[in-house]
């Protein structure tokens, strides 16, 4: 069966993606701060803060019209790597959405991996490569899988925050290939990636949202 | 933190009223926060920007001027400017000529420079045309990293295009001699103590009272290599060498040699490394032919030296002397 | 101790080697620890030569060139040249119009340079007028003290009084003109952190995290106050309102503000100092009529600022604007 | 009584000092850093060297031409207010001592007071600037008191010795009104003044030479 959430449960998804990257604010800059530049959890905490006021300030009446400005708002706020890698994701959402009022299970898996689609784009990364890609990926599949096998969105998205938090774990032991880390070479390598950690809050933020 | 700062969080906006307060012949658009020429858009030239990441400064907005940049956009400490702002000043200083984007090889940079490019080109029709600068021989070049990243050679292509465009250039002559200058500058830093991002607060990584670290960048990213502190003979032997092995120099090339300190290393210590420099270059038969010692491209309060080489020619030599008046390189008017 | 030198002992001789390395146009005595200008001695103009301590570059040997200085004589770290340099350097520099002294007052550097005019008058019969920098409100001016510190206004003074004698004005107008500068200039200045002397290998004194020194020198003395660290608006205040106290300005009174940073603070931090300042100013109606930015007199690798206020009028401000040729300032040529 | 003492004697005196200074050269700029600038152990050190080297070049025949190379070479190469100060100390010794051959208890106090002299003409200091004045002068009488009643040599610079070192103590309650140490107001008060200190080696190393 294919039920459908209503833009309003999506706001909240990504109303909680904001809280909880406040909450982790501090831990993301450290773990930036061992492999980048310290500021990984600053850049996402302004543009989610910036996506919240934006929210608060007109709410969107699509899913479309919600990821889009989502997107954008990142784009235009966050700056370094992750604006555009995280701004490109949500755009992509946006645009694969459309204006229908409500979403099916099949329709967000499908923006989805959309979403993933725009990210390689951008970055250009591949498996491996140390970065979001490493936990964005295996989320985007297991949905994917989930939701091809009937399963709901709230168990279709457990699945996907638990692809997701074994891809962030599996970075640790890479070596980068891409970002900033990648200038550590060998030195990169028993670090986690902080954007694959945020990626792991969004999926995260899902689960806690009532689908 | 010990810093001369108010809200940790508005260092970059108040920094911004200060430059614009201190330069009346500068001009600055608070709202996209880009610094740009009282005068733009000069009609028929090819305006130039650039932009990154603050806490390198007076890289770049001390750069703009008559002779180099046209406006230069401020992303917050250690952070890309966004899009929205590099399509702002885009806008300010195309006089019809097209537009030069200076920019240093990050990712993050890279992208968000992409974007504006697309959006001003979408917006305004306006030519732009992109050099990206990586002469970080500290890091390998390789399709298995995100490439070099752009540190102290950004500031004497500035320069040296600004020149050019001055000149008249067309914008892809402006774009050859920027990559002329790019292809052929290569730059090795070290640091002694980390920087402290204001609003994160405490030192980006640890580094014992007797260790450095060589082969840093300018945002407090760890470098290639851990060392015990050395004496300034031998740091600088570490920064020169790999330059020189990586862009083979021959004897009599006249070169431009850049000692830069890190934000929080005073002058006295960058006199000592350039006598150093040009001791190991006169032992390699290099001539230096031009000299920049200062802080004009750092890491906040990094106590550290990068050393830059530019294999320079007439050309190079000329649009280097050519007049220039920018809040922090001025000669010639 | 973390600094980029080689033997503590020989900073000052080593400084010496890359300045004259970087900067072809000046010449160095090594003997004496003197930089002084390649085309020295320009007859029938005033000789002006200066000195002090080390660790304080760009000051003194940073200004030596056209429409400034002559000669600079570099002291051990901190401790004023003998008279055997100012000797030398005030033969190296007349041209027949007679030299003057600027001197920084300290006991140390009054006596040294006292001496030296002793023995250059005896020698060679050179005319030498000595004018003493005293700025530094931080100091009580009392006949129960040395007298206040040589601080910023010293920069402003060189500048200027270089202007003069490039005119051609003589010596006793030379002069005069430079008391002038130092009568209606002040400064105040603070450190975040202490100076290392590279002799002594540690901080010269101890500052807690939470903790700011109010009214330092440039030498690492004590302060006159050691207070909890505070923003930038309450320092920019602490040290603005004194100088306006101490040297009452009026409504509209045209000023050159000079933010100082003292050799370990970056360039960012100080354009925040200068927004405050301007603010403060603003609220005072003092008008800011030029301005200046940037690490020019420090304290080694003090972390911390100054501000120096010169009450200008017009001859003050064309002799600031006229033409000037050093590798610390350099504009109009 | 009133016997000579020879130029040989008087140069082992300033080896003495110099090597005094040697040994509490950091000790001397630590005091310095209390109140002064940090480096006032450095110079005298940087200064005392040098007369070394000088006096291990050629040895002076007379007691004028001694303190005459001392002082000259304290001028040249120490710098600061110490180089005027005691060079000047020294310079005045030699001039005043001229060219005999040997140099009566008598003499050598004359000469000590004009040292004394030649540091306040260039110093401008007195009583209770807390400054090396406030050694000096004391050593300056007790010598001239202890010679006057014939005493000899050795008898009077130990006591010329204990006035400095009382003179060195009393200075660290003064509030300083001359150099560097009078920018700091009250906060002098409690510091023993370095200038001092090292004029009270140099009665120690007085002491320690066979008069
Ligand atoms: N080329 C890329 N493709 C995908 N993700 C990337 C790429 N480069 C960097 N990232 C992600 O961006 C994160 C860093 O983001 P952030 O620190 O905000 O930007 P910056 O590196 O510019 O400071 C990395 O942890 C990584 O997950
Ligand atoms: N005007 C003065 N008269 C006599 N002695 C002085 C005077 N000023 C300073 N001194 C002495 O000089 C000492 C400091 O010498 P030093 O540290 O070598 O020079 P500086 O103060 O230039 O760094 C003080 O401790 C004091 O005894
Ligand atoms: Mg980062
Ligand atoms: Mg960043
Ligand atoms: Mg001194
Ligand atoms: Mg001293």
């Amino acid at each position: 069966m294919d039920e459908n959430v209503t833009t309003a449960v999506l706001e909240e998804w990504v109303r909680r993606f904001a809280h909880l990257v406040a909450e982790n604010r501090d831990h993301l800059t450290e773990l930036d701060a061992a492999i980048g530049d310290a500021d990984h959890g600053l850049n996402m905490d302004r543009g989610m803060k910036a996506v919240v006021a934006a929210l608060d300030a007109a709410t969107p009446a699509t899913a479309g019209a919600l990821f889009s400005k989502v997107g954008m708002t990142l784009v235009s706020t966050v700056g370094g790597a992750s604006g555009p890698l995280f701004g490109t994701l949500f755009l992509r959402m946006g645009s694969t959405l459309g204006d229908a009022q409500a979403t099916s299970a099949h329709e967000l898996a499908a923006a989805f991996r959309a979403g993933l689609g725009g990210v390689v784009d951008r970055g250009k990364a591949g498996p491996e490569d140390k970065t979001m890609y490493d936990a964005l990926a295996p989320a985007v599949e297991a949905l994917a899988a989930a939701v091809a096998d009937g399963a709901d969105l709230a168990s279709g998205l457990k699945q996907a925050r638990d692809a997701a938090a074994a891809g962030r774990d599996a970075t640790t032991p890479m070596l980068a290939r891409k970002g900033r880390a990648s200038y550590l070479g060998e030195r990169s390598v028993g670090h986690q990636d902080p954007g694959a950690t945020t990626v792991a809050l969004l999926l995260d933020a899902a689960t806690e949202t009532a689908f | 933190m010990k810093k001369l700062i108010n809200d940790p969080n508005d260092v970059v906006v108040e920094a911004l009223r200060g430059i614009e307060a201190a330069h009346p012949e500068l001009r600055v658009d608070h709202q996209h926060k880009v610094i740009y020429r009282g005068d733009a858009p000069k009609q028929g030239k090819v305006g130039i920007i650039s932009g990154g990441g603050s806490g390198h400064e007076p890289l770049h907005g001390g750069f703009v001027g008559l002779g180099m940049l046209d406006a230069a956009c401020a992303g917050e400490v250690f952070t890309s400017p966004v899009p929205e702002q590099m399509q702002a000043a885009t806008k300010l200083v195309d006089g019809g000529a097209g537009v030069l984007h200076v920019v240093k090889n990050y990712t993050g940079d890279v992208m968000n420079f992409e974007m504006a490019a697309e959006l001003a080109a979408a917006e305004t029709g306006a030519r732009v045309v992109s050099v990206v600068t990586d002469d970080d021989v500290a890091v390998q070049d390789s399709t298995w990293t995100a490439g070099r990243r752009g540190v102290g050679v950004t500031v004497l292509l500035e320069k040296i295009a600004g020149a050019a465009a001055e000149q008249g250039r067309d914008l892809d002559q402006v774009a050859e001699v920027a990559r002329k200058v790019n292809a052929n500058g290569r730059s090795m830093g070290v640091a002694l103590t980390s920087c402290t991002v204001p609003a994160a607060g405490k030192p980006t990584f640890e580094l014992g009272e007797g260790e450095m670290e060589l082969g840093v960048g300018i945002h407090g990213e760890p470098g290639r290599q851990r060392l015990p502190l050395a004496p300034a003979s031998e740091i600088a032997a570490l920064l020169v060498e790999p330059i020189l092995a990586d862009l083979p120099f021959s004897t009599g090339d006249p070169v431009i040699a850049f000692v830069n300190g890190l934000g929080g290393t005073p002058l006295i210590e960058l006199y000592v490394m350039f006598n150093e420099v040009s001791r190991i270059l006169a032992g390699h038969g290099v001539l230096i032919a031009r000299s920049l010692v200062g802080s004009y491209i750092t890491s906040l309060d990094m106590a550290g030296s990068s050393v830059t080489l530019l294999k320079a020619d007439d050309e190079l030599l000329s649009l280097w002397d050519a007049p220039v008046n920018t809040a922090a390189l001025r000669w010639g008017i």
